[in-house]
């Protein structure tokens, strides 16, 4: 088959009828490769050591024994090209997602997103289709190169859009959307949930749309919202405030560019208070942003201070008091949403 | 010259002719202060960027850089839409996004528009080729850098992965001898560029760049080596940025004694020589070609000048697609 | 004399008595380029073009010319080589002051800065005492790739000082600062600015500390806060509200990494009315920050949302209408203040 | 090994085999899940990271990477400290703050703590020799890196940096056969990494990285010639990683066949077999060193484990100088 006669175009090979599984987070990621890459023979995937080895975490596992080495593409240590030539690509018509070994290797091909990447639209209008898996977070004693979450340098910059699953569902859902949505997509994805995770995710065509965020837990006297691995955090603090007697609401933002932002002045408006949390650092994480949002647009319904929860301005440490004292978690979201409730 | 057959050295010659006409009335516009921002002339840059283009099929893709105007001309980039583009207008390619040469790309006419942070290209048209590759399609990617964008790690990373999947890419190195104000000395201790070649295992070919015919053999030896499955080719033309480094430069750094070597080689000039020898020129010749040029340049500048300026009301549309 | 007989000892040259006199944002940093070199021998400038030819703007000129090609390097075209060799050179002893050539390729030194520069004192102790000077900001019909104002990714990057003067005075006393300071400063020039702008600035000692903002008038009814070239838009727009009545208060912020907090509050608390101004683009920029800021620790004071006002989320545009629309400038400041002030 | 006299040897083979064991106790204590989160053992890269180290004078500079253990210890970086660094103590390099063997610097033993992102060691390096050049300084910078990492731009900056100002630096490049899953055929179109050197106008040495004497020969003529102003030189040292990539890679994906020759080329067999020919080493000996070894680490792992953990109260203190 040449290229003309089928790969072009979009072949929805799997639509069949749509049950659930219960899958981790990890293999949910690897159920939407798996699924993109047999619906749409454009798309493709490459990285460091995803091929033959599976993956630095076995995300792509049995992907390049399914598909072959032309659409599991091993590359040689190299963010800066590999990115760029995603890019290249996906001017042939191809719908690449590229694996960076860690979030924190997407410093080293930067100026291939936030330069090319994200404004060849704006500048000729070439689309550029192309996805960055970035596996981010910490909890993992893996130290400062090993668990960043620097999505905040992506969501400041015009052009890219950025996503954060929070359960299995949707790291399968945002997925889909991401490989399929015209411009490139950040996706990160939380390393901590991998195999700690699992939920129910349907089957085939279950899209999660990008820029909609997902109200987790419905309730009247705080809002938190947050994203990522934190999530599950706040679903717990949540949960111990029931317990207490409170009735707490739990927004997921799920996308982090462009923000839901009618999701999250409802939110607001509706309970007047807002804790926003996230693993980021906090001065200009996206934290900062959703802050800024409410304190313009919801400013007359609220009935405390917009709180954040966030890293500390600090590189990740590596031993364990320390990143414990740096990783927001239920215990401080409990200990933070009790002192606005009380406000 | 002799190979080159008398039709496309005609043809050759009508594209360096109107890529020098076309840059000089860049200039002049800059003068005038219609083009806002900067600036940047190619002139000396002729032979090699129509070479390197007329060596292409009209499927093959390019990602050229700020000096390769004659590549874009011949690619079909019409001076309408080029000159639309340096006055900021709507009907420029980019549309009044982005400035001057930057960002001129239609995939239409296998054209990426490129972005200043030096060398994207050599990054993009990688994977363009690997792209090709991967369909098996006999086409062929071809990008240019400069002297001193081969300072930059992106060249040498795009140049290993080229080579590893071996792709069907050619890779132009415009060593004009300088970059900026920067000469060569003070980019590398090599004397030519193409040495590196060696370690990519890809052939580095040393071209004088001002020589139509050579550019084109060696461009065309490489287009058909890279079609045919051969991998990747480097080759370093030689060649003098000779203006500044843009309008503003009055490049007191370099030495008279260069420029004035390098004038002697002028490309078209030579291009000429070869033409008159060859009893295709003569001067009423050249007169009418030039006038045609300055025509066909008259009326585009006019379509640019009569085109709106974008709305300032669609400024926030066209960053998602 | 060798470099352990003289160079490691910052010596005070160039005291004297201190005048004052009228230079242009442009001869203000040339001029805490020269005094620093005189002063301190461990301090060198590098970057592409700026020896021989003077640098682009030709900030640097003259500098070769007075102190030699060891101290003025010219560099090959490599800006994350360049940031970790003035890394490096630290190491040695050395104060390196780094130039972009245009803020928009600090990108392409990106590793050396958030990676490494920014980590190094955290991990093991070792001062990375560089600066770098980024050109930025638009206005200059420059497009998408000479126009950036990209200091938000590193005011989110732990581990970074960041600096953004708005007058000639501070361009002077915030060089000096940031060259001295053991860490790495990300001087944001405005290239704006540079031959726009004429200011008094003091001879000699003049710093202006690092983390202090500057109220550059003082009012009651409401704070604008900007920085860099904004500040001088914002002093417009006051002027035109003073005569109209209104007692407006603007903050240069001058620090933007680590944020004046106390300042911004004090401001905030005061006018109870904020409306925040830059010319980056709006998601996740400084404004964010800030505004998170006062939402949280002035949440009481507030008489009206907290307004900002910033370019787009879009690459900055070429052609001049369009940029004229992009770019934040004092009538837009205007329109702002007094739908605020109406409030 | 004939040139390398009877003291220099043992006191080689000691640091080779402290390396060895040293590397062993990381790996035994990660079992023990005492060192969490990743561990890098540098099994097969003994011998040249301390003919490396070795060659240098107290005064050098090193930007190591992560399986250069050898050469941090050379330098006088002690395994209480290394070990307590493992455990994320307070009394390790980096007090609690950086990974396993990541960010190890300490300037007073003339060492640069690396971070991930390979091979920053390249690039600060070629600032460390520029000051050093600029000082007009009689000293040495080295930094080593990987086959992979030889793929990253930063490598091609910083070896051009080196060559255009002519600095007194070594590199050490540690062709291990693998990065990480990936092997050289995947990582470049070349034989031999060296063969890049040409590019940079700098010689460009191959050695075999698991023969002592080799490797120190090389590098101490590199290390002359960079202090006596002649430049950079870059060293390839042929190796093997004999274990995965971090512990938890069972390293499937290296055939048996290979890995089966290069233990054949274990460098501590081969000094050894050399001392015992010189009459320097037999089996009491031996063992006596491993004793002592053993007993030395025991110390410090006593200390490192009973050195306290870092207070979280001190967490956002050291982020500013
Ligand atoms: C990464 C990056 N750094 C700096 C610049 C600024 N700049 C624009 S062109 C140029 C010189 C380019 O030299 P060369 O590659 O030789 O091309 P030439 O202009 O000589 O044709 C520089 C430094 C840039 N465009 N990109
Ligand atoms: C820029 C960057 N990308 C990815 C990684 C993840 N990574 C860590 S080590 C490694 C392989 C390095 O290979 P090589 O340079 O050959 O060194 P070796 O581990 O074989 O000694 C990779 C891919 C990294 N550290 N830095
Ligand atoms: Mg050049
Ligand atoms: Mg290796």
């Amino acid at each position: 088959m040449t290229w003309d006669q089928g790969l072009h175009k979009a072949t929805t090979v799997l639509a069949g009828e749509q049950g659930t599984r219960e899958l981790t987070y990890l293999e949910a990621i690897r159920a939407a490769l798996r699924y993109e890459m047999q619906r749409d023979q454009r798309v493709l995937v490459m990285g460091e050591d995803i091929g033959v080895y599976g993956g630095a975490f076995k995300v792509t596992q049995g992907l390049i024994e399914e598909f072959g080495e032309d659409r599991v593409i091993d590359t040689p240590m190299t963010e800066l090209a590999m990115i760029y030539a995603a890019i290249g690509m996906s001017f042939e018509g191809f719908l690449p997602v590229v694996e960076m070994q860690f979030a924190d290797f997407i410093s080293t091909g930067f100026d291939a997103i936030v330069q090319f990447a994200a404004t060849n639209y704006f500048r000729w209008r070439q689309p550029v289709p192309i996805t960055i898996r970035a596996p981010g977070g910490g909890g993992l004693r893996a130290g400062p190169f090993h668990s960043q979450s620097n999505e905040a340098w992506f969501v400041h910059t015009p052009g890219l859009k950025v996503v954060a699953p929070a359960t299995p569902a949707d790291a399968y859902g945002l997925l889909l959307s991401a490989i399929r949505d015209p411009n490139p997509v950040i996706y990160y994805e939380t390393k901590y949930l991998y195999r700690s995770l699992k939920g129910m995710v349907p089957e085939g065509e279950a899209l999660t749309p990008i820029g909609q965020a997902a109200v987790r837990r419905s309730g009247e006297e705080l809002s938190i919202i947050a994203y990522g691995a934190m999530v599950q955090e706040a679903l717990s603090a949540a949960n111990e405030l029931e317990r207490a007697g409170h009735s707490i609401e739990v927004l997921d933002l799920r996308t982090l560019k462009p923000l839901d932002e009618a999701a999250i002045l409802a939110t607001a408006r509706k309970t007047g208070k807002v804790l926003i949390v996230h693993e980021a650092n906090r001065t200009c994480g996206v934290g900062a942003e959703v802050a800024a949002l409410i304190a313009e647009q919801a400013f007359e319904y609220l009935d405390g201070p917009i709180t954040r929860l966030a890293a500390p301005d600090t590189p990740v440490p590596y031993s364990p008091p320390l990143e414990d004292a740096y990783r927001p978690n239920a215990a401080k979201i409990l200990a933070a949403a009790r002192e606005l409730l009380a406000y | 010259m002799n190979e080159i057959d008398d039709e496309l050295l005609q043809q050759a010659h009508y594209w360096m002719r109107l890529t020098r006409a076309l840059d000089d009335r860049g200039t002049f516009l800059h003068k005038q202060s219609k083009i806002v921002g900067g600036y940047f002339s190619q002139i000396g840059h002729e032979a090699l960027s129509v070479a390197a283009a007329l060596s292409l099929g009209p499927k093959d893709i390019i990602a050229p850089m700020h000096r390769d105007l004659g590549a874009y001309l011949v690619r079909g980039l019409t001076p309408r839409r080029i000159l639309a583009q340096w006055l900021g207008r709507e009907t420029g390619v980019t549309r009044g996004r982005d400035a001057n040469l930057h960002g001129m790309g239609d995939l239409s006419l296998g054209i990426i528009g490129f972005i200043s942070h030096l060398p994207a290209s050599t990054g993009v048209i990688t994977g363009v080729a690997h792209g090709i590759k991967l369909k098996g399609e006999p086409r062929v990617a071809m990008c240019f850098f400069g002297d001193g964008s081969a300072s930059q790690g992106l060249a040498h990373e795009a140049m290993n992965w080229a080579s590893v999947f071996k792709l069907p890419m050619v890779i132009i190195c415009e060593n004009n001898q300088y970059a900026y104000s920067t000469p060569l000395s003070r980019q590398m201790a090599i004397e030519h560029i193409a040495q590196r070649a060696a370690g990519y295992n890809m052939p580095g070919v040393i071209v004088d760049g001002n020589d139509f015919a050579a550019v084109y053999h060696a461009t065309k030896e490489a287009v058909e080596r890279a079609r045919s499955g051969g991998g990747p080719t480097f080759i370093e033309c030689k060649t003098m940025r000779m203006r500044g480094h843009a309008i503003h430069d009055n490049m007191a750094y370099v030495p008279k004694e260069l420029l004035a070597e390098w004038e002697a080689r002028d490309p078209i000039a030579r291009i000429e020589a070869e033409l008159r020898a060859r009893g295709l020129l003569d001067d009423a010749k050249l007169a009418a070609l030039l006038a045609r040029i300055e025509a066909e340049l008259d009326e585009a500048q006019a379509f640019a000048e009569a085109s709106p300026y974008p709305d300032p009301a669609t400024l926030t549309d066209g960053v998602y697609a």
